[in-house]
């Protein structure tokens, strides 16, 4: 069997991996990935500790976190449509209209 | 034995895939990695026996949300950004923040051990939470964060709609 | 080694299942092919394939045979890596999710508890492969084909996915194995409790294999091929094999769900159980059929074939037949259920495949909007509505003690009038939608 | 190059997002364009907002020709036009040569005429219809719409040896006697055949999905049908009562009675309405030319080497997809001076950009197909 903690691990580099993409990358589809990732990450952990603690809710959340995921891709990619149809542009440090 | 190898593989492909997601310059091939690194973590599901977690994460996830990702690529040109610069100017500092993260976050971890029982696998009698039990508590504890959710959904969709429609 | 060993010795029943499926359904599609050609030629007043063996009977074998020699192009300017893998994407997601279906009591790989879902979250996998085949295929007739094929998909699975919320309502599980036992439970399938989910499901069924008058992302006479259009040889073949792979899907779960899975017509009368006789009475006409015809074919071999066709078919219905024959209680008569429940599902599979083939060559092809407007201003109302209607019908049952045979009908008129009123709204709606937006 | 003109850019990397359109090209390998025709589609999304279409890859220049054969040589040229309905333009250059040198072929030669012309519009609206119904994706009238088909191409061959370019008919009547169970055969195929119309009309016209594809697609009023100088069964579905056959008599039409059908609205359910009809009508007109079939001869007298005086002519007869013109100006030798042939495909074609802006993609292939186009007249 596995040691929780492994999960946890496992969590914490995708979790890292989804961070530095955010940070670092200029695409923002890319960074929108990445922050899917990161939602992700955080669904495992919470499954690994449902499991420990033996209780649903570690689940429930994660549906929650799931539906929350599909409501942010929608929007984001709405406003990433929205975005290229005005600039031409899928870069993120470019979008700066409202920057002073 | 089949559990770790299991969940070794899938542990894998998940951290792979999702170094592959960050770092590849072509966004159809970041997706396509992406949708393995969920999958992966699907079958990381199955094998902490949440089927029907994994099922929505397959269903959901995979099936509907990345299927929007590959819809909007499809739609917006792809050769011009595959030969702009890929990183931003504050790269190195984002990267240096993020790693910094991660070792504040493995520290809470090993310092967690001592609370709970991280170190060994959790006990196999411990009850593994069904379909109908994740039913049960989503429709009565959690009746008014669901009807939120829903809620959220709505206004998202209708939010996407208004943004992506050409001229209102 | 000792755990391989063990792990052998547990699940050889499911590897063994799992080889089979995995070997035998590119057969199975190339024969439901040739079925379809010789089906559409019946309708067409031609014969079909003839050539190849009798009647046609080898032209499978010869077309996959055909198709593997070819030579395999991939465009200069098709994103090779994507180009590649799209095709394996989509027969995998086919035949993985053939992987949970009972074929009968006895042959499924795995009897998962949330069984049903399993099938539709796997199958709804496969559309990568044609959103990425169409795309990576760098053409414009492709890249139309996967777009129009992604929206239909997505579309046309939220009204199958609520077609299948109701009749899964009605059973209470999602194990198709139970979902079966329910149906033998309640004495009646559930395509008599709840017509109008049936309905909806082979309306969205039609339209998620992409099959006509629903075959928008591979309109040959709009988009040449669709997203298939720069595939060739065998590459192409797997495309084909994962749209018949998925036509034996959903048939599979339409029969699991809605015409009693391997159950017999009136499987809890005894009265009708003569009716156990049918398949070998069933097979034995063919077989006779093939004798008949055997005499008849210009070529030695031919004629040697078919009558082994025949052969083997009352092969088949002898070992049907054995199990009624054999004394009850021995390992023979033990055998019923199996046999029998594999026959029965195939047959209802097969019968669902022909419909599938009669609506494709009747029907025209809707053009793209009417085929959105059918799905979101039509089938999903409906298939909310009928949801709802299988709800209070349950409530009814269960709470208020009504009878099945009231409770069922009046709701079914209920959503029946719904989708009257919903297709009366959609005609007016068409004819202000006849040219579409002119203003732009 | 001919690119030069194309009104509207094509961006060579646009995408279905960036440019607002994309350029499809259509064709000349393409399932459904009908032969080699090329239409370069203005995109938004799947809406066509622009269209042209770009010909010439059938042309073998057969006006050109013509001025290098004599009368007698060039009759067969005409065949390779319109290839689904040659009897008619043969029918065409044939009276139109008749009329340069003032000669008429014999009556019984005109009734043979009017029978195989009207079974060749038969022909040609079976043809059409299969690849219509193809087109929108109904796969089985095809082969019926062919079977019927080829019991007209059997008396083809019967009458004259050929079943597609037929060369039936020569310049002052015909070359060959009808055969001897000509009427039985005609008869035969005509008797059973509206029975056979209603069984087309039963797969399609009450089909939803059907009516749904064609009502309202590809209007054309009739004012606008006759400034693009529509013909044909389009100028008819748009509400124009112009049949040539009625207006300006040829060959035996005068003879006979037959109703010219009409539709309302100009869409392309109307034109398929229209060609069904017109259909029963042929096969009247069949039925009542059999009934007494005239006697005498089948040659009028033009003699052995043609030579028309010079002077020019124009002749025009209501071929299946509309009128068919030819244009003969004769410089008195035995050699055509100028041949200018109006090929109704290729005016009715011109109406195409008109009819499309506002569809969408799938409606490309329904309004190619209800234009009935050849693509060997259209370049010629």
């Amino acid at each position: 069997m596995i040691p929780t903690s492994h999960y946890l691990f496992l969590s914490l580099g995708l979790f890292t991996v989804g961070v530095i993409g955010v940070v670092t990358r200029r695409n923002v589809i890319i960074i929108l990935m990445s922050i899917e990732l990161m939602l992700n990450a955080v669904n495992i952990n919470l499954v690994a500790f449902s499991r420990l603690v033996g209780s649903a809710e570690g689940h429930v959340f994660a549906i929650f976190i799931i539906t929350d995921a599909a409501a942010e891709a929608a929007v984001g990619l709405g406003i990433i449509i929205a975005f290229f149809r005005n600039r031409e542009t899928l870069l993120g440090d470019e979008m700066d209209l409202l920057k002073w | 034995m089949l559990d770790q190898i299991v969940f070794y593989f899938f542990a894998a492909l998940a951290v792979i895939s999702a170094v592959l997601v960050v770092t590849r310059r072509n966004i159809v091939q970041s997706a396509i990695f992406l949708i393995t690194a969920l999958l992966a973590t699907a079958g990381i599901f199955l094998q902490l026996h949440a089927e029907f977690l994994f099922i929505v994460q397959v269903i959901l996830y995979a099936g509907g949300i990345m299927v929007l990702f590959v819809f909007v690529i499809m739609l917006i040109n792809l050769d011009v950004s595959l030969h702009q610069v890929q990183f931003n100017r504050q790269w190195w500092l984002g990267l240096v923040l993020a790693l910094a993260l991660g070792a504040q976050l493995t520290v809470a971890i090993a310092v967690g051990r001592s609370g709970l029982p991280l170190g060994e696998p959790a006990p196999a009698t411990m009850l593994e939470p069904s379909t109908e039990l994740v039913g049960k508590v989503l429709f009565s504890e959690y009746m008014l964060p669901f009807e939120i959710a829903s809620i959220l959904l709505l206004v998202a969709m209708i939010g996407a709609v208004v943004m992506a429609k050409k001229k209102v | 080694m000792h755990s391989l060993i063990d792990f052998l010795l547990t699940y050889w029943v499911q590897l063994v299942c799992a080889v089979i499926i995995v070997a035998v359904l590119p057969l199975v599609a190339g024969y439901i092919v040739l079925m379809e050609r010789k089906v559409m030629a019946d309708m067409q007043a031609r014969l079909g394939p003839m050539r190849v063996g009798p009647h046609g009977l080898l032209q499978p074998i010869a077309d996959a045979l055909k198709l593997l020699i070819k030579e395999d192009i991939i465009p200069d300017e098709a994103d090779k890596a994507i180009f590649w893998v799209a095709p394996l994407i989509s027969v995998t997601a086919g035949m993985l999710a053939m992987s949970t279906l009972a074929i009968g009591p006895w042959f499924q790989i795995a009897d998962l508890n949330i069984g049903l879902l399993f099938i539709v979250g796997i199958s709804a996998l496969g559309i990568f492969g044609i959103v990425l085949g169409g795309w990576s295929s760098n053409s414009h007739y492709s890249l139309l084909g996967a777009l129009r094929s992604a929206a239909q998909l997505v579309s046309y699975e939220t009204a199958a996915g609520m077609a299948i919320v109701g009749a899964l309502m009605l059973a209470g599980t999602l194990s198709t194995r139970e979902i079966i036992a329910t149906q033998n439970d309640y004495g009646v399938w559930f395509v008599f409790a709840a017509p109008v989910g049936f309905f909806i499901y082979v309306v969205a069924s039609i339209a998620e294999t992409n099959r006509a008058p629903f075959d928008l992302p591979e309109a040959e006479s709009e988009l040449v091929a669709g997203y298939m259009t720069e595939y060739s040889g065998f590459r192409w073949a797997l495309y084909f094999l994962a749209e018949y792979t998925n036509m034996v899907v959903v048939a599979s779960i339409a029969t699991t769900l809605f015409l009693g899975g391997w159950l017999r017509p009136f499987a809890g009368t005894r009265a009708f159980n003569f009716l156990d006789f049918l398949p070998s009475v069933l097979l034995l006409g063919v077989a006779g059929y093939c004798f008949y015809r055997a005499p008849k074919q210009p070529v030695k071999i031919q004629k040697m074939v078919l009558a082994a066709v025949g052969a083997m078919i009352i092969l088949v219905a002898l070992i049907l037949a054995a199990p009624l024959l054999a004394p009850a209680g021995s390992f023979v008569a033990s055998m019923k259920a199996g046999l029998h429940g594999a026959f029965w599902f195939l047959l209802k599979v097969g019968l669902y495949i022909y419909l599938f083939m009669w609506l494709r060559f009747t029907f025209p092809r809707y053009r793209f909007d009417q085929l959105m407007r059918l799905g979101w201003q039509f089938l999903i109302p409906l298939s909310i509505v009928n949801v709802m209607g299988i709800g209070v019908a349950l409530v009814l049952h269960r709470h208020f003690g009504w009878s099945h045979w009231t409770a069922f009908p009046l709701t079914t008129i209920l959503t029946l009038a719904v989708a009257g009123l919903l297709a009366a709204a959609g005609e007016k709606q068409e004819k202000t939608h006849a040219i579409v937006g002119e203003e732009a | 190059m001919a690119d030069q003109r194309v009104p509207f850019a094509t961006h060579a990397d646009s995408t279905v997002l960036g440019a607002d359109e994309i350029v499809l090209n259509m064709g000349p390998q393409h399932p459904s364009t009908h032969g080699v025709l090329r239409v370069k589609l203005r995109l938004d999304g799947e809406k066509v907002i622009g269209s042209e279409c770009v010909i010439g890859y059938l042309h073998r220049g057969v006006e050109k020709i013509a001025e290098h054969r004599t009368y007698t040589q060039f009759a067969p040229y005409v065949d390779r036009m319109d290839y689904v309905a040659a009897v008619s333009n043969g029918l065409g250059y044939c009276e139109a040569v008749e009329k340069l040198l003032g000669a008429e072929a014999p009556l019984r030669a005109r009734v043979i005429r009017t029978i195989l012309t009207e079974l060749q519009r038969i022909a040609s609206h079976l043809f059409w219809l299969g690849t219509h119904a193809l087109d929108i994706g109904a796969l089985t009238p095809l082969f019926y719409c062919l079977r019927e088909r080829e019991e007209i191409l059997k008396i083809f061959e019967k009458y004259c040896g050929a079943r597609l370019t037929t060369h039936a008919f020569r310049i002052g009547g015909l070359q060959y006697e009808a055969y001897d169970e000509f009427e039985k055969d005609v008869e035969r195929f005509c008797k059973p055949f509206d029975k056979r119309v209603d069984e087309y009309e039963s797969l399609l016209t009450g089909n939803r999905i059907w009516v749904g594809r064609t009502k309202g697609i590809g209007i054309l009023t009739a004012k606008e049908a006759i400034d693009y100088a529509a013909s044909g069964p389009v100028i008819r579905a748009s509400g124009v009562k112009w049949d040539i056959r009625k207006a300006m008599p040829y060959a035996a039409y005068d003879l006979y009675k037959f109703e010219i059908p009409t539709g309302k609205n100009g869409d392309t359910f109307d034109r398929y309405i229209v060609r069904m009809e017109e259909m029963r009508q042929s096969r009247l007109i069949c039925l009542q030319a059999i009934e007494n079939i005239p006697a005498g001869p089948i040659m009028g007298k033009v003699g052995k080497v043609l030579k028309p005086p010079p002077g020019e002519v124009y002749h025009a007869i209501e071929a299946p997809k509309g009128e068919l013109g030819y244009y003969i100006v004769s410089d008195g030798t035995t050699q055509p001076y100028r041949v200018r042939i109006r090929p109704p495909s290729l005016i009715n074609l011109e109406a195409f950009d008109k009819m499309i802006r506002g569809h969408l993609v799938a409606d490309v292939v329904a309004i190619i197909g209800t234009l009935d186009i050849v693509l060997g007249e259209v370049d010629r």
